[in-house]
């Protein structure tokens, strides 16, 4: 374990990137998102959340696969090249960090999707656990302890000192590249911080959120419930849950035409957008009822029968802060449980 | 995916001198779609659209490209050529590489660079054309005539000679409007009632030919060949079947105070009119605001005395609709309001007359019988001045800018007839330039001078000041020797402007039909298609279309009615295929398009649809493609672009814009 | 809000209406969501507070394709809204039963967190009909108290008016909540030079995630299918694959609803990232009053929208 | 692009022509020989009121430095109306283009009638050369487009 | 994946196509053609396993995926009927031998051929363009017929002119060992001498002994009685193997789109047992 005072923490950043990109959670127009880090950063580690989940370090909201020439019935195919530089991930909490290995689920199975593997091959990430958790998270329901570390690095922020200790071979290399600003701190000093955030997380009212009516197997006692039809009204069938989602992962592949070449990208899409499943053959979910139940029951039925029970939702509580019609997860989870 | 042939013409060396016309064509081969590409000598002559032809057997073309001169010259061209080689005449685009190119451009390299990139952006748009067939309408076998002076008039009957339906709807009570008021003609000065009653009695006793006066157009819908009008007929309290136009009830109507506006105020009428001896149809009207009878129910002489039963004080204005093919707009002019000239003092002295009035007291049938005597006294003026170009050629905004015309003819006419009848009047006229182009006129003028002894004063009237003595100071500047005129008159008589009737702007709009800023209505064309107006099936006939003497309105009358007969003559129309449509799925039903349409040629309907699935009863926007003219304002005006416009696609003129980008 | 509640409960008793579209409580006194009552249980969680910004106009376009009359709450801004919609026969006014409802402004809740306030469980004094100005915030980190008048989202603060422009009745008062000038800050936009709006803009768009919350909450935006969905202008987009493109969506987007937009602010308030997306709107709308005469979108349904119509003498374009 | 260079500059300028006035004028230039820069490369369309504001901003976004919109006289519409309505859209429009990036005299309205050649051609001098002024468009435009 | 040698340790990500060249295009009837596809330097794209598909882009005009209609067992080339029915078929149709299109794949799973298929009595039941995803089993069983029972293939279409790949069955099916081949029609037809009729119906008046593995593929509508019928038959769930419409994007059970249940179509796809079919939510 290893510590350093607060105000020495530019100098850390300073240093870091100095070697290799840095993102960390950087204010700019009154939002709070990952972003890279330079001197005229504004730094804001002291928040909980940022706007977005950090995702799209890893997956993108857009990226190019190749760009096409074609003329005369001739093609040439330009891929794309893949992340090959390192980068540091800085202050990413738990929630997300447990989402990333969502992620990997998705996109590490066979066949790889090299350009996401490529960024997870080259990213050291330190997570940061969460000081002062907020109303909308409820991680510990999916068993994730935001007080615990995770990642390559695990960091606290304590008093006016940040510590952290490494977890992975990767994280024993950013620690020893940096060995230089820090001081030995004790360990007891964390553990006691860590129960602090353990005691207030027991107090958050979403914290203790029952899945036991869901996962595995659900999908005949689920999927043809009464209680979709109520439940969708609201929904605006806008994408801000699955944009701010940090395990949602559709994604839509499309064409840019941008003169003599056309370039292939591939962008998030949302299953709730209405053309989600419209394609020249046809489409299966037609009504927003539909649209709404698949996020829901992809994130706590499908997926965890694909993947030994794990549920694709990290209790983040993005999607409780920010949808505008003030719909979300939890709300379906407890609808379900009142009707249980 | 098209097949598109690329062709390039040299116009000569109109284009080739400035354009490398041989590369424009070589970098077309490389373009999405293209096939084949080729330059030629003159793409329009015989020789080059039987290329075309055989390039469209040989390689199965679906589209055309022709690099050449302007779409308005040659388009309609390359669209048959298309049609002969079998491929749909709107799967053919021009780019226009002579007006826009080559000629403009004297760099080689820079102009070959913008030829291709135009015929690039020709060639995107091909790709996405589809081919749109013409629509066929009938026509209706009836024309409109809307104006019964000597232009409407001469339409009609020529209209009705070729063996047509006429309408004419005229205003006042009678037809003959402005020409029945004139004494005598220029430059034969034969009387002008007795060369226009034959035709308004011809116009009359025509069987093809249906006269509506009294009467105005209250509304105009529909397009080329089927337009429906309603005609207001405006209650005449006279039956016109009854009436046998024997006068009796004028002469003992007891209300006499009515100005006759026949005699431009200068007279009185009884309150049951007609308005002159000849009228056509000689049936009175009553006027309502000075009717007795219909303004307190009291009197009621002339029913009495009408042997005929024909007075009617029940009638109501009656709208009446009708079906044309065409329409002739004939609605002729007025003297413009003198108010802004009051320095000749036209408001305060009676004996400051305009011409038209001087028309009037000439005229055997006038206020004075012919007489020329002065309005204010009745005695016989000694010195008459002309002032010419009262609101003519104006070139501050206090008059018109235009020249009127037929003042300077008119005037000789006048002065001469004076100088003739009333020797010992001196007559002077104040003019800027005397204007005589035409048949005949300028020696009608020179009589005026030389044998008639006018007056003539190169020179502007400044003032007219009324004297005590009842006489009137004329202070002029005379131009050729530069010094300050003041003539003592009698009678000052004003060649005032003549100006579009004050109706034609409402009428303007309601038949679509664009009018000058002037309000005299625009042509199609100002050289090649004088007679028509932009919109289709409203043709001009006449001063509404810009000033011009009796000889000129009777043959511009005859070309409109040529004009119309060529288009009643035809039992269909083809019409434009590129209008708009509405894609239903997309439509929001809102209203917006509807708004904007100038042609009302967009409405709604509850339709059910199966949008993806989902089956509901939408509200969704139609065009009437009969009616649309294909401007495109409902395209940008709808949100979800459900609005689309053949030939103009938005995404055609997207692959224009992303071809001119690349 | 128990009148009101109980007024509802009449109607649907009574067979007025069907069903009553409201808004209904969530986890923590700040959520409350948009919801359908088809039966009068339900509306044991129908809640009225200052957290109901929710501008219901829009849903009654699917509350029209349902049978029988619906009961809609609206206040009053949310009024211009409805007007709007009807003027473009989206919805049936024989289909709602309007009940105009009073509005003493409506709360922001970034506005309360940016306070510092964090954990809130419950939150007391956002009831809209009493005249207590103080919100009690409880937090697991402890209580904290707020002035109601300085928790109020931006479109409050400069509101068009509590005046009802279409109900049925009206239950319970408003008072005015204006503390600021509409278009002060357009003015000061326009002041800014060229290159300084352009930075402003983009540094608010580069955050833009196109999630499309904007336009699908966007009462105006009622379009069955976006232009940006679909393929007829080739502008289909899904995300901001190049700066351009937020740039080229949200104003086309404001350029759509000019003339109609009524000034709601709904874009700005369900914004994920905060981007002031209402200045685009109220810039048009401060150009048309300037140019074409004060015109209110949704005031009447009469009205010809400003783009729909002309005069002879308009300004030409480039010159303001 | 640096200013003092407007000389190699070559603008993509895109023309919007109504076709009963303004194309009809470009026409008449070019038959009068009234030279206007080749930079300039007109689109025909129906009338000014079919002028979308996506097709400007995506000529934009391919790269465009400048675009104009030419159509008949207010007044003199071929569809008597439609001029009316572009006016008020393009108004609008052209007010928020700097807040997107477009600076203002990179569009430009001008009502140019089929016998105003002069007025075509100098209209078009006039705005090339602004546009030279101005410089590349760099501010805006698909980097995808740019490469 | 293959090697790319424009970039340094760099492999190709399965998003990326590879080019194809289009060596020889067949009309099969007024809206179906036939496109053999090979790699740039000759010989085939990659191996596949009947029941396969593959995506085919067009650049700048759309991409979408079709069944691989040849057999495995064939070496030189991969064929793909397809039916014109939207921008990218048409563009497609309007291709010449010797163009390029880019191609992505094989996605999907495939029929158990090498495994539960093996040594049973096979009925193929086809309608309309259905037989392109067909025609990849019954070649390869025909290729390597000792493996196999007997065959039976029903396949019928709207009218003569639409059955697709005539000549093949004239010629090689019908002559094949142990295979008998029924084909109908819709509507009577004046050089039609065959049946005619339903599919359904002449299955039912075909009455095949219920032991057999049936494999379905046709419209929807055609899929709906045929299940039908082969329920009325006796015949059960486990038996009947049938393909997905492949509403796919990625192809790779990642973008989300083909996801019904706990199934990606695209990677758990598109062939399915009519017993797992019914396992499924019903959303497809």
């Amino acid at each position: 374990m290893k510590k350093i005072n607060l105000n020495k923490l530019k100098e850390l950043f300073a240093y870091i990137s100095e070697k290799s990109s840095l993102f960390l959670p950087i204010e700019s127009a009154n939002s709070i998102n990952f972003g890279m880090y330079d001197e005229k950063a504004k730094v804001r580690l002291d928040v909980l959340k940022t706007s977005k989940s950090p995702k799209d370090l890893f997956f993108p909201q857009s990226e190019t696969l190749y760009s096409c020439q074609s003329a005369k019935g001739k093609i040439s195919i330009e891929p794309q090249a893949l992340q090959n530089d390192e980068f540091v991930v800085f202050g990413m909490k738990n929630c997300d960090f447990a989402a990333l290995e969502i992620l990997d689920k998705v996109f590490l199975s066979e066949p790889v999707d090299t350009f996401y593997k490529a960024r997870r091959d080259n990213a050291t990430i330190v997570t940061l656990a969460c000081a002062r958790p907020s109303e909308s998270c409820f991680c510990k329901a999916y068993g994730i302890d935001c007080a615990q570390g995770a990642g390559d690095v695990s960091a606290w922020i304590i008093g006016e000192y940040f510590y952290w200790c490494a977890n992975t071979q990767k994280g024993v290399a950013l620690l020893e590249k940096t060995a230089h600003l820090f001081e030995d701190a004790d360990e007891a000093d964390v553990e006691s911080a860590k129960a602090q955030i353990r005691d207030i997380v027991a107090k958050m009212p979403l914290m203790s959120l029952d899945l036991k009516n869901w996962g595995k197997g659900k999908t005949a006692e689920k999927f043809d419930s009464p209680l979709w039809d109520e439940l969708y009204k609201p929904c605006l069938a806008c994408g801000t849950c699955t944009f701010v989602c940090p395990t949602c992962q559709c994604y839509d592949i499309k064409d840019y035409k941008a003169g003599e070449k056309v370039v292939r990208y591939r962008c998030w899409d949302s299953c709730m957008y209405s053309d989600f499943t419209m394609m020249a053959h046809g489409n299966n979910r037609t009504s927003q009822m539909q649209r709404f139940r698949q996020r829901f029951m992809h994130k706590l039925v499908y997926f965890p029968d694909n993947n030994d029970g794990v549920f694709s939702c990290t209790g983040c509580g993005r999607c409780v802060d920010k949808c505008p019609a003030s719909l979300n997860i939890v709300k379906v989870i407890k609808a379900f449980d009142k009707e249980a | 995916m098209q097949r598109i042939g690329v062709f390039v013409c040299h116009c000569g060396s109109n284009i080739a001198a400035t354009v490398d016309v041989k590369r424009v064509a070589l970098a077309m081969l490389s373009e999405n779609g293209v096939v084949f590409a080729d330059d030629y000598q003159y793409m329009c002559s015989e020789s080059g659209q039987l290329k075309i032809a055989q390039a469209v057997k040989e390689h199965n073309l679906t589209g055309l490209v022709i690099c050449s001169c302007s779409p308005r010259m040659h388009e309609a061209t390359f669209r048959k050529a298309a049609e002969k080689a079998g491929i749909n005449p709107y799967m053919v685009e021009i780019a226009n590489i002579r007006e826009q190119c080559s000629w403009i451009h004297k760099d080689i390299e820079q102009a070959t660079q913008k030829a291709i990139i135009l015929a690039r952006a020709a060639v995107a748009k091909v790709n996405l054309n589809s081919p749109l067939i013409a629509g066929k309408s009938p026509v209706k076998k009836r024309a409109l005539v809307i104006g019964g002076g000597i232009a409407g008039i001469q339409t009609a009957l020529d209209i009705a000679d070729a063996g047509f339906e006429v309408d004419i709807v005229e205003k006042t009570p009678s037809i003959g409007g402005k020409m029945s008021q004139l004494d005598k003609t220029f430059p034969t000065l034969d009387c002008s009632a007795c060369i226009l009653t034959p035709k308004m009695v011809d116009c009359a006793a025509h069987e093809k030919i249906t006269i509506f006066t009294y009467s105005e157009v209250e509304n105009v819908s529909g397009f080329v060949g089927n337009f429906t009008v309603d005609i207001k007929k405006k209650a005449r309290y006279v039956d016109s079947a009854k009436c046998t136009g024997c006068g009796l009830c004028q002469e003992k109507c007891p209300s006499k105070k009515a100005l006759s506006e026949f005699n431009c105020g200068l007279s009185n009428r009884s309150a049951i009119y007609t308005p002159f001896a000849q009228a056509v149809p000689n049936v009175p009207v009553i006027d309502p605001l000075q009717c007795i009878k219909l303004k307190t129910g009291k009197c009621g002489l002339c029913e009495k005395v009408c042997a005929a039963n024909a007075i009617d004080y029940t009638q109501k204005d009656e709208i009446i609709t009708r079906e044309y093919g065409a329409i002739v707009v004939a609605t002729g002019f007025d003297v413009i309001n003198l108010d802004n000239y009051d320095e000749y003092a036209y408001s305060q002295s009676k004996d400051v007359i305009t011409s038209l009035e001087l028309e009037r007291i000439m005229n055997a049938a006038g206020p004075t019988k012919g007489h020329l005597e002065r309005m204010s006294d009745g005695k016989a003026p000694k010195n008459i001045v002309f002032v010419q170009c009262v609101g003519s050629r104006c070139a501050d905004n206090k008059g018109k800018s235009y020249c009127s015309k037929i003042c300077c003819m008119y005037t000789a006419k006048h002065a001469m007839l004076i100088r003739d009848k009333y020797p010992d009047v001196n007559v002077s006229v104040f003019y800027i330039d005397v204007r005589t182009p035409g048949k005949n006129f300028d020696e009608f003028y020179r009589r005026a001078v030389e044998e008639y002894g006018v007056n003539y004063i190169k020179g502007q009237v400044g003032k007219v000041t009324p004297e005590p003595d009842g006489s009137l100071t004329v202070h002029g500047v005379d131009l050729i020797d530069g010094r300050q005129v003041k003539i003592s008159a009698d009678m000052v008589v004003l060649a005032a402007a003549i100006e579009p009737n004050a109706s034609v702007r409402q009428l303007a709009t309601q038949l679509t039909a664009s009018i000058d800023t002037n309000n005299f209505l625009t042509e199609a064309h100002p050289k090649l298609r004088p007679v028509e107006s932009p919109t289709a099936g409203v043709f001009l006939s006449g001063v509404c279309q810009g000033p011009k003497d009796i000889p000129e309105t009777v043959s511009q009358a005859g070309a409109a009615a040529a004009k119309v007969i060529g288009l009643l003559a035809k039992n269909e129309l083809t019409t434009n295929p590129c209008t708009a449509h509405s894609d239903e799925l997309l439509c929001n039903g809102c209203s917006a398009c509807a708004n904007v349409c100038p042609y009302g040629a967009i409405s709604y309907q509850d339709k059910e649809v199966n949008d993806h699935g989902i089956r509901e009863t939408r509200r969704i926007a139609m065009v009437n493609t009969a009616l649309c003219q294909g401007c495109g304002a409902c395209t940008v005006t709808c949100p979800s672009g459900a609005m689309d416009l053949n030939g103009f696609s938005n995404k055609q003129i997207i692959a224009e814009v992303d071809a001119i980008c690349r | 809000m128990q009148e009101l509640k109980n007024r509802i409960k009449q109607l649907m008793e009574e067979n007025v209406a069907q069903r009553a579209l409201g808004w209904k409580k969530g986890e923590f006194g700040y959520d409350a969501q948009a919801a359908f009552f088809e039966s009068t249980d339900e509306l044991d969680d129908f809640v009225y507070n200052g957290f109901c910004g929710a501008n219901l106009s829009k849903y009654m376009i699917e509350a029209c394709k349902k049978e029988g009359r619906t009961i809609i709450c609206l206040k009053p801004c949310d009024t211009y809204s409805f007007n709007q919609l009807l003027k473009e026969h989206r919805i049936q006014r024989e289909k709602a039963y309007i009940i105009g409802v009073g509005c003493k402004g409506t709360l922001d809740i970034s506005k309360i967190k940016a306070n510092g306030i964090e954990g809130i469980v419950d939150i007391e004094g956002a009831d809209m009909f009493s005249s207590e100005n103080l919100l009690k915030i409880k937090t697991v980190y402890g209580d904290h108290e707020l002035a109601y008048s300085d928790a109020l989202l931006e479109r409050c603060n400069c509101c068009k008016g509590k005046e009802h422009m279409i109900f049925d009745e009206i239950i319970g008062e408003s008072a005015d909540t204006v503390s600021a000038d509409r278009f002060e800050q357009i003015e000061k936009i326009e002041q800014l030079t060229s290159i300084e709006k352009f930075e402003f803009f983009r540094n608010e768009l580069s955050k833009c995630i196109r999630c499309n919350a904007c336009r699908n909450a966007c009462p105006a935006c009622n379009c069955r299918k976006c232009v940006f969905d679909s393929d007829k202008f080739d502008s289909a987009q899904k995300a901001n694959s190049d700066s351009f493109e937020e740039k080229m969506f949200h104003i086309i987007r404001a350029f759509h609803v000019a003339g109609r937009c009524t000034d709601c602010g709904e874009c700005s308030r369900v914004c994920p990232q905060n981007i002031p997306l209402h200045l685009f709107n109220r810039k048009f709308i401060k150009d048309i009053n300037m140019l074409y005469g004060d015109f209110s979108a949704g005031s009447n349904c009469e009205e010809n929208c400003p783009l729909t119509s002309y005069s002879f003498d308009d300004a030409e374009p480039g010159k303001i | 692009m640096p200013m003092n260079s407007t000389e190699s500059f070559a603008p993509k300028i895109v023309a919007f022509c109504c076709n009963w006035c303004s194309y009809a004028g470009a026409d008449l230039a070019g038959s009068s020989r009234l030279a206007y820069p080749a930079d300039v490369k007109i689109i025909k369309v129906p009338c000014s009121c079919r002028v979308n504001p996506m097709f400007i901003l995506r000529a934009f976004e391919k790269g465009a430095d400048g675009v104009i919109i030419c159509g008949c006289h207010p007044g003199d519409c071929h569809y008597s109306t439609g001029n009316y309505y572009a006016r008020r859209r393009m108004t609008l429009l052209f007010s928020m283009l700097e807040y997107i990036g477009i600076e203002k005299d990179r569009v430009r309205v001008e009502w140019v009638s089929a016998a105003e050649a002069v007025k075509f051609s100098e209209t078009m001098n006039s705005f090339v050369l602004q546009i030279k002024n101005l410089g590349e468009n760099v501010r805006l435009g698909d980097l995808r487009c740019k490469s | 994946m293959s090697e790319c040698t424009c970039h340094k340790d760099y492999k190709l990500d399965t998003l990326v196509p590879q080019i194809g060249v289009i060596t020889d295009i067949t009309d099969e009837t007024p809206d179906v053609k036939t496109f053999k596809v090979q790699a740039l330097g000759g010989g085939k794209l990659f191996e596949h396993m009947p029941g396969q598909c593959a995506m085919l882009c067009v650049p700048g005009i759309s991409e979408a995926m079709f069944s691989i209609t040849s057999s495995p067992t064939n070496k030189e080339y991969q064929e793909f009927s397809i039916k014109k029915c939207g921008s990218l078929t048409n563009y497609l149709h309007e291709m010449n031998v010797g163009d390029q299109i880019a191609v992505r794949g094989p996605y999907g799973n495939h029929f158990p051929v090498e495994d539960e298929l093996l040594s049973k009595d096979l009925l193929f039941i086809a309608g309309g363009i259905g037989l392109a995803p067909l025609r990849s089993v019954i070649n390869y069983v025909l290729d390597n017929r000792e493996k196999y029972g007997k065959v039976d293939i029903l396949y019928g279409s709207r009218s003569k002119q639409d059955l697709v790949k005539l000549q093949e069955i004239e010629t090689v099916w019908k002559n094949a060992k142990d295979v008998d081949v029924h084909l109908t029609i819709d509507n009577p037809q004046d050089d039609w001498d065959g049946h005619v009729g339903f599919v359904p119906s002449y299955l039912e008046e075909l009455a095949f002994s219920n032991d057999r593995t049936v494999l379905v593929c046709g419209p929807p509508v055609m899929i709906k009685f045929v299940l039908q019928s082969l329920k009325k038959m006796g015949f059960s769930d486990d038996k009947i193997y049938t393909t997905f419409e492949l509403r796919m994007k990625c192809g790779i059970g990642k973008c989300g789109r083909c996801n019904i249940g706990s199934k990606y179509v695209c990677k758990d796809g598109p062939v399915f047992r009519n017993d797992e079919i019914e396992e499924l939510p019903n959303e497809y």
